[in-house]
């Protein structure tokens, strides 16, 4: 419970984080960090244009994909509290219903009719498709090593022992940004920030999407990347104390969305083709994570 | 005395190899005929009379008179051409049918069993052969028809060797050789000559996948 | 009994081929098929009793004429309804009649028949009649099927000539009765080594001819091509059931000697080269009737690998001998109908089946099903104890091939079978297609039925017949 | 036993009674008969799987011996899959079957088969003697291949239908060969006897004739690469059958399995390995060919391979579960797999019903013509959208909850793992995963191509919604989909007995509670406020957005003012990434003229999916085969002087070949003496 809480307050102001560190890098002042909540407020405000292709699908898919992320986030937990629900295996659960809200959105692209949607949509399938794999690896690897299944079995179970477990906790802590970076398509793989629709990826999913369901969806990446922050968050909060837990959660939001921002500022975006092989590298290094964890095990003699 | 006729009937069957004309192949089983006449009639003595005077009259009469004037008059009667056309020269046949001669004498040699005098299969088997070559490799469907009488011939032969003791089987071979020559015969005059013009092996190769 | 049937038949015969009268003939028929079924059930009253010093009625014989007798009720129907529509000339028809009548004769003698000698006599004069059904239609093709037939079965018979000549040699004491298979058997131990290894391996060439096996089974393939569907059906069931018993009583023989295992490599030689060619063929050609032929030569081998494989492999090749001329002759049977309606036998005219004469689809369906040895056939059950002799007998490899030649056939039989029945036909005008009566496949399904009963619950005397035929063979 | 007489006489009387009825009362004959054989048969699966098995032997013939029926647990639960599906087909098929009423005799034989196939599945659940359940085993593959060749008019689908045929021959002769192994050393075709057997014989034997067993099972299930007859054999078919078939008779395949395992006692540890990397290959394999079909019914048709692939996983891990001891891995891959089962035999069912609802109101499968149908035709596009979200395993509908406990297998066998275990588990994990990111890559292309965006073809009649009659069994398979989404608790409950019984053999504690119900209660919690939560936000969405101004206007094209139907993204450029990166591992045969010029011509690009597998396990040693067999061809030349040759070559041979067979070894022997 304490955990959605927590993800509903980062997700406030996360993405105001991330331009506002994007701007101070590039010379600006920017905007106020509650900026691209205001955005979202204004839009909920505003009537809809809809395109006479659409259909009922165009119009449900937003709410979905919203209830999809937040269904996510209740099984977040926050290190020993558990998350709104928390069960055996919650993390199958927590991607699945991650995909549930993907599916959504890309049918709804495809339902537009668009030349341009569609092409977002593929790309946005392919790369979660890539991406899922090395989080699933991932939490594998941290079930076997702590012998729970669950998110919050894992993360409290979860000790750094050896400096060996550290370099896994890093490990593992890159594989969850970049994961974060493919769901929420964030820079080296999607440059929100193009004008050309070619080469976006989400972006161009939404583009006619407007009014309520615009600022659903922007509102819902806002949770996304909470989340994620919340996920790698967990990693490092283990069974200290709640108010020392607290200073890491907000710390490691913080310090996720200002890299979120430099990585922005300084890198330039993958070439398009290339993005699949740069994702599924992912799974690589999460396969490292697994033989990590047996070496840690001792089952590799 | 048998061994004398048995070879003369070998030789003949040398000189069917190199026969040319189709007329000579009739004279040759003519002639093998009479040498199965006295064979038969050297050998068989003891057999009931009855017995004895069919088998030899099966060799005279029709070994040596009805067939060889039957099949002159099928090849006049059909204008069947006179060459026997045969697919490989005649000195390759000649070897072939020696090799033939001298194969089944070599195999004979290692037969241990003495109840059956060697040289009668020695000679049948040979004729056997013979005939088979000859149905091989001649191109006329009326060649075959003397090969196959060549092969009857061994056969009686071959037959004549426990012909004391179980003249029925001579009895079966001489009706082999009525029916089977009277029927090839029988379709040859009545039908092929009819339907086919011309009397070669290639204007029976339509029926085939 | 034999010495009333015989010459009744042969009158019969004799009547029937000078007789132009339709009535008169129908009649004459049918005053055959009851002498045959008299004769039969008489026989089967008289089990193992010697006829005429020559001829015996064991149960191999039994079983094949019970075969034969029921065999030749829907021959004899499905010739006269041949001949009716065809509106054949009398005097064709009237050779018909008695060719057909002769050779269900000589068969039956043939079976019957215990002495060596007068087997081959009466195989020799099945080659008679059945090349006077070949040649039916008079036209060139026939004519050259014919002159195949009767030249390569002259050739075999000779070789048959040959071995029984090989084993008077091979006797120790060569007297009259020596040549009966009782006395063969009886002698078996004595016999010599030499001789009757020739002997054997002539009398077997010889009669694959009959046979359908790998060497000589060509001829036979233009013969049930080229004879009209009725006569097909006989060649194709009693006919190949003549050969089997020549070489059935002659294996016993040699299966009692110390020949036995190199008799059964011999045989499985053949048998396996028969399958594969059945399998070259059966994907190449492209006629139907010549397609069933090659499919004969397939099941033949697979009768005669039950027999090498021995143990159960007996049992199930005289139930697969059996099952393959009921189910042989009814698919000949319905292969009659496809050609009145398409007048062709070439797969590439016909089609759609299905809706020209749909009892007899369904007839050709169930005859592809059953013929091809799969559930609920009775050749299923022959085939599968083939299959586990073979296992047993450790010829494994064997199975196998057999197993992948057997799946080409299916493949090819059912890419003919399906074109026949589903594709729409190229080019064929169906205005006036000629309906056909769907009471003309009755026999047809009562054979599948029969087949059914017959494999998979069989009676208790049929078991027992089975039993009795194999006794004498080593187990 | 009064059940079983009962049974046989139903579907006696309707083979007799439906020939000489008229059309539409065939189809009503044969609904009654389909329901009154769903209702004898699942009385007894009913008591089984409350734990009361059903036995009865019939005498049977001198031939087959004794004919054991036997209902257990495991039988019991297909059983009452194949009857729902058969049900749902029945209902489904009588409507889509009325546009084919001219067609008498072919319908007549079509429902005939229909019941022959039902009839025979649940004999195969049954009967427990080899010649017996061949018996039935290729009553249904013939009955199938009925159905399948229904459009026999069409050349593909009697060639899809020979095809099948012949494969479902393999299939049965590697059948053959396992039982006649074990009747030929046990002398009975009873297959108690197949346990007498494997336990009497070495571990090897047993293992052995478990492959041979599951080769011939697996053929029929489609695990690759025994897989290439399904993708014809479901596109051929009218919608009913593809979706029997797919839903059961290709699980009558993964039943035979079990059964297998159920009966050969081998080593349980190496078989499960074996099936494990066979199953996740099958998954990857035929979802990645799935996503590149443009034909509807052939991507469902490949989606059914990934789908035995993941019941195979499951399959693969409880094997593992039972050798090594894991009583949890044991329970929660069987009860994955056999759930699983469940599960596909309801989505895929339902995808096949609405393809064929699409097919007959456009008459094309071709998804490149296909597209805008969701308004056309909305409560088909409905079901196929919620059958698509269930076969990807996406909460809250029911293929979740089996992949769920597949994964949560996994997660359980790592404990006490060995080190090649642990690989192999981090492969199918990953392979799972994948297979899950592909479907769902594959089905948004499906329902976006087919149902979103605007027409890309104009159909003529319009395409409208399909009839009541057709859609009433797929509300009623979608209800029952959502319900296992939602309270999974109760069918984990009803497959226990049939799991219970992977699990008898052990020595070590029974596990008497299931391991993971708490999760699967938290499961339904989530689905259920899945759907409420996703509902209070749309219906608070539809509060605010009612009172604000809605415009409708064209899609935004980005500037460009003209845009058409033409210029929509189509599927093929939906998957243009993904078939560029498995170009490698997929046979795609491209044809394209690039444009040229500047003023260019027409430019084209097709691409032609095939079957790389197909192509080398099928295609090449076919040919081959053939140029081999080509050249024995001159046998029967038609000269009679050859055929004379024919006998004395082999006469001479038989003759020859031994003695210079004794020659050689003499030779060899005395150089062996040198």
């Amino acid at each position: 419970m304490i955990s959605l809480i927590l993800i509903l307050l980062a997700s406030l102001f996360f993405t105001g984080l991330v331009i506002w560190t994007k701007s101070i890098t590039s010379g600006r002042k920017g905007p106020g960090i509650f900026q691209p909540l205001k955005d979202v407020l204004r839009l909920f405000k505003k009537g809809a244009v809809y395109s006479k292709t659409t259909g009922i699908i165009f119009q449900v898919a937003p709410t979905i994909y919203f209830a999809s992320v937040m269904m996510a986030i209740f099984v977040v937990p926050f290190g020993q509290a558990r998350g709104f629900i928390s069960f055996e295996g919650d993390f199958v659960f927590f991607a699945y219903v991650l995909a549930t809200g993907k599916f959504f959105s890309i049918i709804s692209a495809l339902d537009t009719g668009s030349s341009f949607e569609g092409m977002g949509a593929s790309r946005e399938a392919l790369f979660s498709m890539f991406a899922e794999p090395a989080f699933f690896i991932l939490m594998g690897s941290f079930a076997l090593l702590t012998g729970h299944s669950s998110f919050q079995g894992i993360f409290t179970a979860m000790h750094f022992t050896t400096k060996f477990s550290y370099a896994l906790g890093a490990l593992a802590t890159f594989v969850l940004v970049i994961i974060a970076m493919v769901e929420n398509s964030r820079m080296p793989f999607d440059d929100p920030k193009t004008h050309l629709e070619l080469t976006m990826v989400h972006e161009v999913m939404i583009l006619d999407n407007s009014g309520f369901d615009l600022g659903l969806i922007l509102y819902t990446t806002n949770l996304k990347f909470a989340m994620y922050g919340a996920l790698i968050a967990n990693f490092f909060i283990g069974a200290i104390p709640w108010y020392l837990a607290l200073l890491v959660f907000f710390g490691v939001q913080f310090v996720f969305a200002i890299t979120i921002g430099l990585i922005e500022s300084f890198t330039a975006r993958f070439r398009m083709s290339h993005n699949a092989q740069y994702i599924f590298a992912l799974s690589s290094v999460s396969l490292l994570i697994f033989f990590g964890v047996l070496l840690v095990l001792g089952k590799f003699i | 005395m048998i061994n004398v006729l048995l070879i003369i009937f070998t030789i003949s069957l040398l000189y069917l190899s190199i026969a040319d004309r189709l007329l000579t192949y009739i004279k040759i089983l003519a002639f093998q005929g009479i040498i199965l006449f006295g064979v038969a009639f050297i050998e068989l003595i003891q057999i009931n009379p009855v017995n004895l005077a069919l088998v030899l009259l099966e060799t005279i009469v029709f070994k040596t008179i009805f067939v060889p004037l039957f099949l002159n008059y099928i090849i006049k009667r059909n204008k069947i051409t006179r060459d026997s056309e045969p697919f490989l020269p005649n000195f390759i046949s000649l070897i072939v049918i020696t090799l033939i001669i001298i194969i089944t004498f070599l195999l004979s040699n290692s037969i241990v069993d003495s109840s059956i005098s060697k040289i009668y299969f020695i000679v049948s088997l040979s004729a056997i052969f013979s005939g088979l070559y000859i149905i091989a490799t001649r191109k006329k469907i009326i060649t075959h028809v003397l090969g196959y009488l060549v092969i009857e011939n061994g056969v009686f032969i071959l037959s004549l060797a426990v012909g004391t003791e179980m003249p029925l089987l001579v009895d079966l071979g001489i009706l082999l050789d009525i029916f089977a020559s009277v029927f090839l015969l029988g379709i040859f005059v009545n039908k092929i000559g009819d339907v086919l013009k011309d009397v070669d092996v290639d204007q029976l190769k339509k029926l085939k996948d | 009994m034999i010495g009333i049937y015989l010459p009744g038949a042969f009158i019969i015969g004799g009547l029937l081929l000078v007789n132009r009268n339709k009535m008169l003939s129908n009649l004459l028929v049918l005053a055959f098929l009851v002498l045959q079924w008299i004769f039969t059930v008489y026989e089967y009253r008289h089990i193992n009793i010697t006829e005429f010093n020559y001829f015996k009625l064991d149960a191999l014989a039994l079983l094949l004429l019970i075969t034969l007798s029921i065999i030749a009720i829907p021959a004899m129907y499905h010739s006269h309804i041949y001949l009716t529509t065809k509106k054949d000339t009398p005097r064709n028809s009237a050779i018909y009649y008695a060719a057909t009548v002769i050779l269900l004769t000589t068969l039956s003698a043939a079976y019957l028949s215990n002495h060596i000698a007068v087997t081959w006599i009466f195989i020799e004069m099945t080659t008679l009649s059945a090349s006077a059904l070949i040649y039916h239609r008079r036209n060139n093709r026939s004519l050259e099927g014919t002159w195949k037939y009767v030249f390569v079965c002259a050739i075999s018979i000779t070789f048959v000539f040959i071995g029984i000549l090989f084993l008077s040699f091979s006797l120790q004491h060569r007297g009259g009765g020596g040549l009966t298979f009782d006395a063969l058997l009886t002698n078996a131990a004595t016999i010599n080594i030499f001789w009757s290894r020739l002997a054997f391996i002539f009398i077997f060439t010889g009669l694959t001819a009959k046979l359908s096996l790998v060497p000589m089974y060509t001829a036979g393939i233009d013969a049930k091509d080229k004879a009209p569907s009725p006569a097909g059906a006989l060649f194709a069931s009693v006919l190949m059931n003549v050969g089997f018993v020549g070489f059935f009583r002659i294996y016993i023989v040699f299966a009692n000697t110390s020949l036995h295992s190199w008799t059964n490599h011999v045989i499985l030689i053949a048998a396996l080269l028969s399958i594969f060619v059945a399998t070259v063929y059966m994907v190449k050609v492209k006629n139907i009737k010549r397609m069933l032929a090659y499919s004969s030569i397939e099941h033949m081998g697979l009768i005669m690998l039950g027999i090498a494989a021995g143990g159960i492999g007996y049992y199930a090749a005289i139930l697969h001998l059996i099952l393959h001329s009921f189910i042989k002759s009814s698919i000949f049977f319905q292969v009659g109908q496809v050609y009145r309606v398409y007048k062709s036998k070439s797969i590439y005219d016909v089609g759609n089946y299905f809706k020209y004469n749909l009892t007899g689809a369904i007839v050709m369906l169930l005859c592809f099903i059953w013929v091809t040895a799969m559930p609920p056939s009775g050749l299923f059950i022959s085939e599968l104890m083939i299959f586990r002799a073979l296992f047993q007998s450790h010829y494994i490899i064997v199975m196998v091939l057999v197993m992948f030649f057997l799946t080409m056939i299916i493949w090819a039989f059912g890419k003919n079978i399906f074109k026949l029945l589903f594709a729409p036909p190229v080019g064929f005008d169906d205005s006036n297609v000629v309906k056909i009566n769907p009471v003309e496949s009755i026999s047809q399904f009562i054979f599948l039925g029969l087949i059914v009963y017959l494999g998979i619950n069989p009676p208790v005397e049929f078991v027992t017949l089975i039993q009795e035929t194999i006794k004498n063979l080593p187990k | 036993m009064f059940v079983i007489e009962a049974f046989i006489l139903t579907i006696v009387t309707a083979i007799m009674v439906i020939p000489f009825t008229g059309v539409r009362w065939k189809g009503i004959f044969t609904i009654t008969a389909v329901c009154l054989l769903a209702i004898l048969s699942s009385i007894p699966a009913v008591t089984a799987l409350g734990g009361l098995n059903t036995e009865v032997i019939f005498a049977g013939s001198s031939v087959t011996g004794e004919i054991p029926v036997r209902i257990d647990a495991l039988s019991g639960c297909f059983i009452l899959i194949i009857n729902f599906t058969f049900l749902t087909g029945a209902f489904y098929g009588f409507h889509y079957m009325k546009q084919y009423r001219a067609e008498t005799a072919n319908i007549g034989l079509h429902c005939i088969a229909y019941l022959l196939v039902q009839s025979s599945l649940l004999s195969i659940c049954a009967i427990q003697n080899s010649i017996l359940f061949l018996f039935a085993w290729e009553i249904m593959a013939l009955g199938s291949f009925l159905l399948v060749i229904f459009e026999h008019q069409k050349k593909e689908t009697v060639k899809a239908g020979i095809n099948f045929l012949v494969q479902a021959h393999v299939c049965i002769l590697f059948l053959l060969t396992g039982f006649i192994w074990v009747a030929s050393r046990m002398n009975t075709y009873d297959f108690k006897a197949i346990t007498a057997f494997s336990t009497s014989y070495s571990l090897l034997t047993g293992i052995v004739l478990f492959f041979c067993f599951f080769i011939g099972f697996a053929i029929k299930a489609g695990f690759v690469p025994f897989h290439t007859w399904l993708p014809y054999a479901h596109p051929a078919s009218p919608a009913h059958i593809s979706g029997v078939m797919s839903g059961v008779i290709i699980k009558i395949g993964i039943y035979g399995i079990l059964r297998m395992l159920l009966l050969i006692k081998s080593d349980y540890t190496l078989i499960g390995y074996i099936i494990l990397f066979i199953s996740v290959v099958t998954g990857i394999y035929g979802v990645m060919l799935a996503i590149i079909q443009h034909n509807l019914k052939k991507l469902l048709a490949y989606h059914s391979i990934e789908n035995i692939g993941i019941i195979g996983i499951g399959i693969g891990l409880g094997c593992i579960g039972m050798g090594t001891g894991n009583s949890s891995l044991t329970i929660l891959g069987f009860t994955g797999a056999i759930l699983h089962t469940f599960n596909h035999s309801l989505f895929k069912s339902l995808l096949f019903y609405a393809a064929g609802n699409v097919y007959q109101s456009t008459h094309t499968m071709d998804i490149e013509k296909l597209g805008g149908l969701g308004k056309l035709m909305p409560r088909t596009s409905f079901l196929f959208l919620i059958a698509a979200i269930a076969i990807c395993g996406l909460p809250p509908f029911n293929g979740f909850v089996s992949e769920f406990l597949i994964y949560n297998g996994m997660l359980s066998g790592f404990h006490n793992a060995n080190l090649s275990f642990l690989s192999l588990l981090v492969f199918s994990l990953f392979g799972l995963v994948l297979i899950g990111g592909l479907a769902i890559l594959c089905f948004t292309k499906a329902f976006g191509t087919v149902f979103s965006g605007t027409p890309r073809h104009l159909f003529n009649p319009v395409p409208s919604e399909a009839k009541a009659g057709t859609l009433v069994p797929m509300f009623l398979i979608m209800a029952l989909m959502t319900i296992i989404g939602i309270y999974p608790v109760f069918f984990v409950r009803v497959i226990w007995e049939p799991v219970r019984l992977f699990t008898s053999g052990y020595e070590y504690a029974p596990v008497v509670n299931f391991p993971l119900s708490g999760s699967l209660s938290m499961i339904s919690l989530c689905a259920l406020g899945f759907f409420v939560f996703a509902s209070a936000i749309y219906f608070i969405r539809n509060r605010i957005t009612a009172r604000r101004p809605v415009v409708t206007g064209p899609t935004w094209g980005c500037g460009y003012l003209a845009p058409n139907s033409h210029m929509q993204y189509t599927a093929s450029s939906f998957i243009r990434s993904y078939r560029k990166l498995a170009e490698p591992v997929l046979a795609i045969h491209k044809k394209k003229s690039e444009v040229k010029g500047i003023f260019p011509k027409t430019g084209l690009h097709e691409t032609h999916p095939y079957d790389k597998a197909e192509a080398m396990l099928i295609d090449y040693p076919l040919r081959q085969l053939k140029h081999f067999f080509n050249r024995f061809t001159f046998l029967q030349n038609g000269n009679p002087q050859f055929y004379i040759l024919y006998g004395v070559v082999f006469i001479t041979a038989v003759i020859i070949i031994p003695f210079a067979g004794t020659a050689l070894t003499t030779l060899i022997h005395f150089f062996n003496q040198l």
